[in-house]
């Protein structure tokens, strides 16, 4: 099954990229890296790219698939010095690149998607039917089934990562990039993700696999390069590396990885849903029939695969999504059918699962930003109307120190800021109004280990504090080393709830999987 | 043209890059003038005696000063309520019939009560230009937020229908009634001279006003109270969009949509209120044309006749500006002196009016081109000397007061 | 103030327009023809923001080097109404109109367009074979409405039974929206076809390819109608002109309002060359007879009050 | 009375109406749904109308007219793309520059050049044996210039191109997600100037279709603003090539109607005759579908690595 995939393009055997510098205004994103993948007897590799949010890493492999130019440094393929002015070039040399922010036309299907930029077998005319039939057997091959006629837009971020995979299949990328594919999978999925890489290593292609997730990188590489603050800090097999000495290499400083829970009474019932059910943006039932109960001083994790409701759960719960039936019950009160800002006025908080999409908006400042739920209240405004700049300041500068979060200043776009900073600014905001209830979905998604670290203190805090948070995540690890309760998420209905406590984490998976 | 906001602490080296900066536009207008004076020299008239007559005419004497203000007036109006507009996230190409339906509004108002004291028919008919401007404008922010109908396609339908209206009201109700029985132009009756909004000058000190020869600038010119007013607004709008709850929720809608109705920002309630502001501004700009300028309605058919094309060169105006209200002031007065002093590039020089249009356009597209090299230039500067840089952090930076600058 | 007489004007649309700019463009001309180094004129075309004139007259008149400043246009009175007080030693002249405002600094003028256009209804409806005649016009004000008025009138003398059909544009300048309102009036009968203001070009350009009959006024429209032209009644505003002039010779620098008119050979009926000789015949004694009925007072070419019928045709 | 209004006439003057607001706003969807908004239409009409009009006045050649006016569209949509492609200009603005320039140039050269208004044989009215004479449907599908049906074909291709061809793939890709497209190796910059200049060259041709064929004059301004209606229409049509024949049709009928019915002397005030074509725009707007097919990327220049 592998030989027919090698459609002979010039495999690449060795690239090596050496003394890279990239800088960018304010920023030495990259500086002096050397870089290399090889494939050794047929064999591909994979080498993973660690380091923590703003190291450079995104931007090394931009530079290699010619999304930037390098400012110094020379890039070899098969020994021959390359220039890749652009990726059309990287292309037509065998890279592939998936992106960190999918580059999908949310517009078009899934086969318009992988026969853009592609030369039709029919000339002027577009030739879907023989994409649509490649992109069949090939996700037969993979086991990555997608419908090649729907479009981008509803599918699930799981989906669409596998229509950059199998778009970078089908387009026979001799190396490939794969920048964080793993953020927004299930576990199961990530078995399944490296089941095709695994054989793609087998059949000769040379691989780069970014994440920040430790057991994965150890699980899947050959070697492993740390960079940090765009400078490599070592290049190692994988054989030879522990989790905590990865971690340490990233963040330059010893790094916990367990976290203690201490046990918090539980207190009076914040939240309850019932019988509540809403449609998905398709039009689909999203949400069917959900009852939900959430208290004081407890975090209750909510595990299901990409897709299955828990999108929906959170913004009706927000208030952002209305209800087809049921009721929803804050501190006692009625609900259902409540604006966000009047929920917001009840104590509840909502870290947004697509930060850069609901979270902020990227040209406001970060103080700015810091009160985009409260700038008509005191301090922040007086009578309602006036702005109190130094007020919304002091705030953002207290946030900023009190989370670590690096930025030039307050008065800085956030749109300049990593993700995981913005994830930081937003978690302030929301925990400085002390919530009563807080829901967060996907908090860690694409954040560095330091700050994941940081942020799951946090979230304890809040919980040794009395706040009930409802936790929405795709990463196993991060509900089961948080949650006090487990909730398990199928097709729109909550079909499994545990405590955390003795949980039998394949019985976890299985439901997942809709297994009854 | 962009008003660098950015600086915080003014030194002489920010000055001069301040200056430098802006050389692109220098370029792009010496760019023009070549082009144009290809032209001209195609039509055998001086490039230079043409520019010297254009600068002439646009600041050359109190009067041509005062003239250019004039024409920058209305465009500023126009301009300050496009700032709120496109920073509201609504394209508004309406300023010219929301400018119609102001005037018209306004003059009903100065016609309906002659005798009433001069100030309160001013106010009440500026008022009356805000009311039926900014609910023209919120016509279009209303099929936008409830119907989903694009403004863009809605506020050019519009324009046409409030000329037709103008045409029908100025030759029907609102004809001047000694015009019954006449053949003449349809216009209102001139509103009472208590109603007019004054003209403005500025009384000199003594020693400036020997070196001028008079005791008062702009005293024997056009100039009128409306300039102040747009400048004001121009102000106010600022305040109103970088330092009040009303104009961060504006702009938090026209910047990202999603992330305001997830902060509980009401997206139908600004998109209206963008265009009810917008809209009013630009009535209000009509109703000063009236009230300070013409002292009564006029037309001839077309909607220029009485907009004068303000309702398109106030958009051109705030987006030289930045989208900035008090970048839209210079803006305006730039665009006031180029069609004042293009017309008297005309008179002088006999030069067609029709390549006098087309200079225009070439002077627009130069300076709009001329943007790119500016922002180059200022992103070139933003690159750190070539060492390794820290990753800025806040505890190494003390961050500078939040400055509520775009 | 040496001795020659300096003119300025602004006026709405191109010196070239075939209509109410040329007109006044062409005056100027003949009669700096015929005075030669003793005049000279100014000429600001394309004004048709009417503020922009304001500009151009407040400008010429505080320079003090012109001796008559016209404002070619009624749209541009109420801007003259302004202006002119605060020049007193000026003189102004402005048209299409009768009103001086009761100032002694400025003259009024305009066409008695309802003579010439009875008479090209009159020819009209003797031409027309199906007794429907379109008629595309501006806006209803000024020469335009008694131009339109005083053809219905002639055309319905001529023939009682004649359906005029008449569109207001609401434009003076739309010339694809006047092409297609003279292309409806061909499909509702008419095979003639008159109109007035700039726009016109476009009725032409149909009557022409639909081998119609074309009346026109304003300017000659000779050579854009050579095919389908018949009468054109030309404006020839060197009458009023010379007679300001003279009078400003005299001192008086206005207060008075003149008409052109058949009469006073203001408005002169201009006769296709195209026509083949019967017609040609007819359409003179035509212009002829009914020339000299107006002028003699016999015929009145608005019996009633011209408001009276604000629709005409239907 | 309804037979004397909606007669076989009124649909034949619709047709007419609606060619050179489907050439230019076609051409406008093209570079729209590219992400690029040109402002310009209306002074590349004027331009195109110019040239077209000058060349057959010159050569009596209607081949050359058509040329000319593609050749003047080409090159203005040519200096469309540098400035908003190249040069990343708000868009906005350097359109209504292209406006003015247009205005101004267009009557500029047929001042010195021509001088007064001459008629031109422009393209004649085509007759069908057997077609045009059939009652009815002869005169109002058969009985126009060639160019008429130039424009109506031009729909369906369009359309065809956008949406079956690689081309069309990258069009929309580009106006959707330029950062995708260019990552899949489409040159975005290439697509851009590609479709800005057959929205130019649609343009100029759109100006052809009055000077050459429908009026066969030209005047100063002869668009009156046709151009900024079809903008307009595009949006009316959202982004699709039948959408905007549906537009550009209905717009033109209300206004055929509202000449017609001024044409037989039916007693409403003119103004709101005119005015009718705008107000049920809007109208049929607020009725018609509330999907957004709006190019996310429009008005947004493209730059690697943003
Ligand atoms: N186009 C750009 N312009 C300016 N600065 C940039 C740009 N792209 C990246 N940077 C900066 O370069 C640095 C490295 O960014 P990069 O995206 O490579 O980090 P990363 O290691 O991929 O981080 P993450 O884990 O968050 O994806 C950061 O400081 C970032 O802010
Ligand atoms: N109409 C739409 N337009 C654009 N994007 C859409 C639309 N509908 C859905 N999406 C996107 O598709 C993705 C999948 O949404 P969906 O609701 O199916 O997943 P989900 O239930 O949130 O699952 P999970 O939270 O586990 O990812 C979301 O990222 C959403 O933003
Ligand atoms: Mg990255
Ligand atoms: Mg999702």
């Amino acid at each position: 099954m592998s030989s027919s995939l090698v459609t002979g393009k010039t495999r690449i055997e060795q690239m090596h990229m050496q003394g890279i510098v990239k800088r960018f205004p304010g920023v030495m994103a990259v500086n002096q890296v050397d870089f290399d993948v090889r494939a050794e007897a047929g064999r591909g590799e994979v080498h993973a790219l660690l380091g923590e949010n703003g190291a450079g890493k995104s931007t090394l492999m931009k530079l290699l698939y010619g999304l930037h130019r390098p400012d110094q440094g020379t890039i070899t393929l098969n020994g021959q010095p390359t220039v890749i002015r652009s990726p059309q070039v990287a292309i037509r040399l065998g890279i592939g690149m998936i992106h960190q922010h999918f580059m999908l036309v949310p517009s078009l299907t899934v086969a318009e998607n992988i026969a853009l930029g592609m030369k039709s077998s029919r000339g002027a005319l577009l030739d879907l039917a023989r994409v649509r039939g490649r992109v069949r057997e090939l996700s037969e091959r993979y086991h990555l089934k997608v419908d090649p006629d729907v479009p981008v837009w509803q599918l699930a971020v799981g989906e669409q990562q596998r229509v950059e995979i199998l778009r970078a299949l089908y387009k026979d990328a001799a190396l490939l990039i794969l920048d964080e594919p793993t953020a927004v999978l299930t576990p199961g999925e990530v078995d399944d993700l490296f089941r095709v890489l695994d054989q793609m290593r087998q059949d000769g292609h040379l691989l780069v696999f970014i994440s920040h997730k430790l057991h994965e990188v150890l699980t899947i590489s050959d070697r492993i390069t740390v960079l940090r603050d765009g400078q490599r800090v070592d290049t190692l097999p994988a054989k030879t590396a522990t989790r905590l000495m990865l971690a340490q290499m990233m963040v330059g400083r010893p790094v916990v990885l367990e976290y203690d829970r201490p046990a918090v009474a539980r207190g009076e019932r914040r939240l309850l849903l019932d019988g509540v059910s809403a449609l998905s943006d398709r039009g689909t039932p999203g949400l069917i029939d959900v009852a939900l109960e959430l208290y004081a001083g407890e975090i209750v994790g909510t595990a299901g695969v990409s897709g299955n409701g828990q999108h929906e759960l959170a913004q009706v719960i927000a208030g952002l999504r209305p209800t087809t039936g049921g009721t929803i019950t804050l501190n006692g009160q009625d609900v259902t059918h409540k604006s966000a800002a009047h929920l917001h006025k009840l104590g509840l908080a909502y870290i947004p699962e697509e930060r850069m999409i609901d979270g902020v908006v990227r040209d406001f400042t970060v103080a700015e930003n810091f009160v985009l739920h409260d700038h008509t209240r005191k301090p922040f405004a007086q009578g309602g109307v006036f702005l109190n700049f130094r007020a919304i300041a002091a705030a953002a500068r207290t946030a900023i120190r009190d989370y670590e979060i690096k930025t030039p200043g307050t008065d800085t776009p956030i749109k300049r800021l990593s993700g995981g900073n913005i994830q930081k600014v937003i978690l302030a905001r929301e925990l400085a109004r002390r919530p009563q209830v807080l829901i967060a979905a996907q908090p860690t998604r694409g954040v560095d280990i330091g700050a994941t670290e940081y942020i799951h203190h946090r979230l304890l805090d809040e919980r040794a504090k009395g706040t009930a948070i409802l936790l929405i995540s795709e990463d196993l690890d991060e509900i089961l080393a948080l949650s006090d309760r487990i909730l398990v998420m199928y097709e729109g209905r909550i079909v499994g709830q545990m405590p955390r406590d003795g949980v039998d984490v394949r019985h976890l998976g299985a439901l997942m999987a809709g297994a009854k | 043209m962009r008003l660098a906001c950015t600086v915080n602490r003014p030194s002489v080296r920010a000055f001069f890059l301040r200056v430098t900066d802006n050389f692109p536009y220098g370029v792009a207008f010496a760019a023009a003038f070549a082009a144009a004076s290809v032209l001209l020299v195609a039509l055998s008239a001086s490039p230079f005696a043409a520019i010297g007559a254009m600068a002439q005419g646009a600041f050359g004497s109190e009067n041509a000063t005062a003239e250019t203000l004039v024409k920058a007036t209305p465009i500023l109006f126009v301009a300050v309520g496009i700032c709120i507009a496109f920073r509201g996230g609504v394209t508004n190409i309406g300023g010219e019939g929301q400018m119609i339906m102001g005037a018209l509004a306004s003059v009903t108002v100065a016609l309906a009560m002659p005798t009433a004291p001069g100030p309160i028919t001013v106010t009440l008919s500026l008022m009356a230009g805000l009311v039926a401007g900014g609910l023209y404008g919120g016509l279009a922010g209303l099929l936008k937020a409830y119907f989903s109908v694009n403004e863009i396609l809605s506020t050019i339908m519009l324009n046409q229908v409030a000329v037709q209206i103008m045409n029908f009201l100025l030759n029907g109700p609102l004809l001047d009634p000694t015009e019954i029985g006449t053949n003449a132009i349809a216009k209102t009756a001139r509103i009472a001279e208590s109603a007019e909004l004054p003209r403005l000058s500025l009384p000199l000190p003594g020693g400036i006003a020997d070196m001028f020869g008079t005791a008062e600038l702009f005293g024997r010119t056009r100039l009128h109270w409306g300039l102040l007013l747009a400048v004001v607004l121009a102000v106010v709008t600022y305040v109103l969009l970088w330092r009040t709850t009303i104009g961060y929720r504006i702009r938090a809608v026209g910047q990202n949509e999603r992330a305001a109705r997830y902060a509980g920002i009401s997206i139908p309630r600004n998109v209206i209120l963008s265009m009810l502001l917008a809209g009013g501004f630009a009535g209000l700009g009509g109703a000063v044309q009236v009230l300070g300028l013409q002292y009564r309605l006029q037309t001839d058919g077309s909607p220029t006749g009485f907009t004068a094309n303000a309702g398109f060169n106030g958009i051109v105006a705030a987006l030289f500006g930045g989208l900035n209200p008090l970048g839209a002031i210079p803006a305006s007065a730039f665009f006031g002196g180029l069609l004042v002093g293009a017309q008297k590039m005309q008179r002088d020089l006999g030069i067609p009016a029709s390549l006098i249009t087309a200079i225009n356009g070439l002077i627009v597209m130069f300076v709009v081109s001329a943007q790119y090299f500016v922002r180059r230039r200022l992103k070139r500067r933003a690159f750190a000397p070539s060492e390794p840089v820290e990753a800025p952090s806040a505890l190494t930076h003390t961050p500078a007061p939040a400055e509520g600058n775009p | 103030q040496d001795d020659v007489f300096r003119v300025a004007a602004v006026a709405p649309s191109a010196t070239n327009d075939l209509a109410f700019s040329q007109s006044m463009f062409d005056a100027l001309t003949a009669i700096d023809e015929a005075m030669g180094d003793a005049f000279e004129f100014t000429f600001q075309e394309g004004t048709f923001v009417v503020d922009d004139a304001a500009v151009a007259l407040r400008d010429w008149a505080a320079s003090g080097e012109y001796d008559l400043i016209i404002a070619h246009g009624s749209q541009y009175g109420a801007i003259l109404e302004e202006l002119a007080p605060e020049f007193p030693d000026t003189s102004f002249a402005w048209g299409t109109d009768v009103n001086t405002f009761g100032l002694e600094n400025v003259y009024a003028y305009t066409a008695a367009a309802e003579e010439g256009g009875f008479i090209n209804g009159t020819i009209a409806a003797a031409l027309s074979e199906s007794g429907v005649i379109g008629v595309v016009g501006p806006i209803e004000v000024g020469d335009a409405k008694l131009y339109v008025d005083g053809f219905v009138s002639g055309a319905t003398m001529m023939n009682p039974d004649a359906s005029v059909l008449v569109t207001y544009i609401q434009s003076f300048a739309d010339v694809p929206l006047a092409t297609e309102a003279a292309e409806a009036h061909i499909a509702n009968g008419a095979d003639i076809l008159t109109g007035t203001a700039q726009m016109v070009v476009g009725p032409i350009a149909v009557a022409t390819e639909n081998e119609l009959r074309w009346f026109g006024t304003q300017s000659s429209q000779a050579e854009l109608a050579a095919a389908s032209g018949v009468t054109f009644q030309v404006y020839k505003w060197e009458v009023v002109l010379n007679a300001i002039i003279a009078n400003i010779g005299d001192g008086v620098l206005g207060g008075e309002s003149f008409v052109i008119d058949l009469e006073n050979g203001g408005l002169v009926m201009e006769v296709s060359e195209a026509l083949d000789e019967e017609t040609a015949a007819l359409v003179n004694e035509i212009v002829e007879t009914v020339s000299a009925g107006i002028v003699s007072g016999e015929i009145v070419v608005l019996p009633e009050d011209p408001m009276a019928t604000p629709e005409a045709g239907s | 009375m309804i037979e004397n209004i909606l007669t076989a006439s009124v649909f034949a003057s619709t047709i007419r109406l609606a060619t050179p607001y489907i050439f230019a706003a076609l051409g406008e969807t093209f570079a729209q749904r590219s992400g690029v908004l040109n402002l310009g239409v209306d002074g590349i009409m004027l331009m195109g109308a110019f040239c077209g009009y000058y060349a057959v006045y010159l050569s009596g050649s209607l081949v050359l007219g058509v040329a000319a006016a593609l050749v003047i569209g080409l090159i203005l949509g040519l200096v469309s793309a540098f400035i908003s492609v190249t040069l990343k200009a708000e868009q906005g603005i350097s359109g209504i520059g292209m406006y003015l320039f247009g205005l101004g140039m267009s009557e500029l050269l047929f001042q010195r050049l021509v001088g007064t208004p001459q008629s031109v044989n422009g393209f004649p009215r085509l007759a069908f044996p057997l077609l045009t004479d059939l009652p009815i449907i002869g005169q109002v599908l058969f009985n126009h210039h060639l160019l008429v049906y130039v424009a109506f074909a031009l729909v369906p291709i369009g359309a065809f191109i956008l949406n079956r061809t690689p081309f069309g793939l990258m069009i929309r890709a580009v106006g959707q997600n330029p950062e995708a497209a260019d990552a899949m190796g489409v040159n975005v910059v290439r697509v851009r100037y590609t479709t800005v200049c057959i929205g130019g060259m649609l343009a100029g041709l759109a100006g052809a279709s009055l000077s050459i064929a429908q009026i066969n004059v030209f005047q100063q301004n002869l668009t009156s603003g046709l151009g900024f209606i079809a903008v307009a229409l595009v949006y009316f049509g959202r982004w699709r090539p039948t959408g905007i024949l549906i537009g550009s049709l209905l717009f033109s009928f209300v206004n055929a109607l509202q000449l017609q019915i001024g044409s037989i002397g039916i007693d409403i005030p003119s103004e709101f005759a005119v005015m009718a074509p705008y107000v049920i725009t809007i109208i049929a707007l607020i009725f018609a579908s509330k999907r957004l097919e709006k190019p996310t990327a429009l008005t947004r220049p493209f730059e690697r690595g943003e």
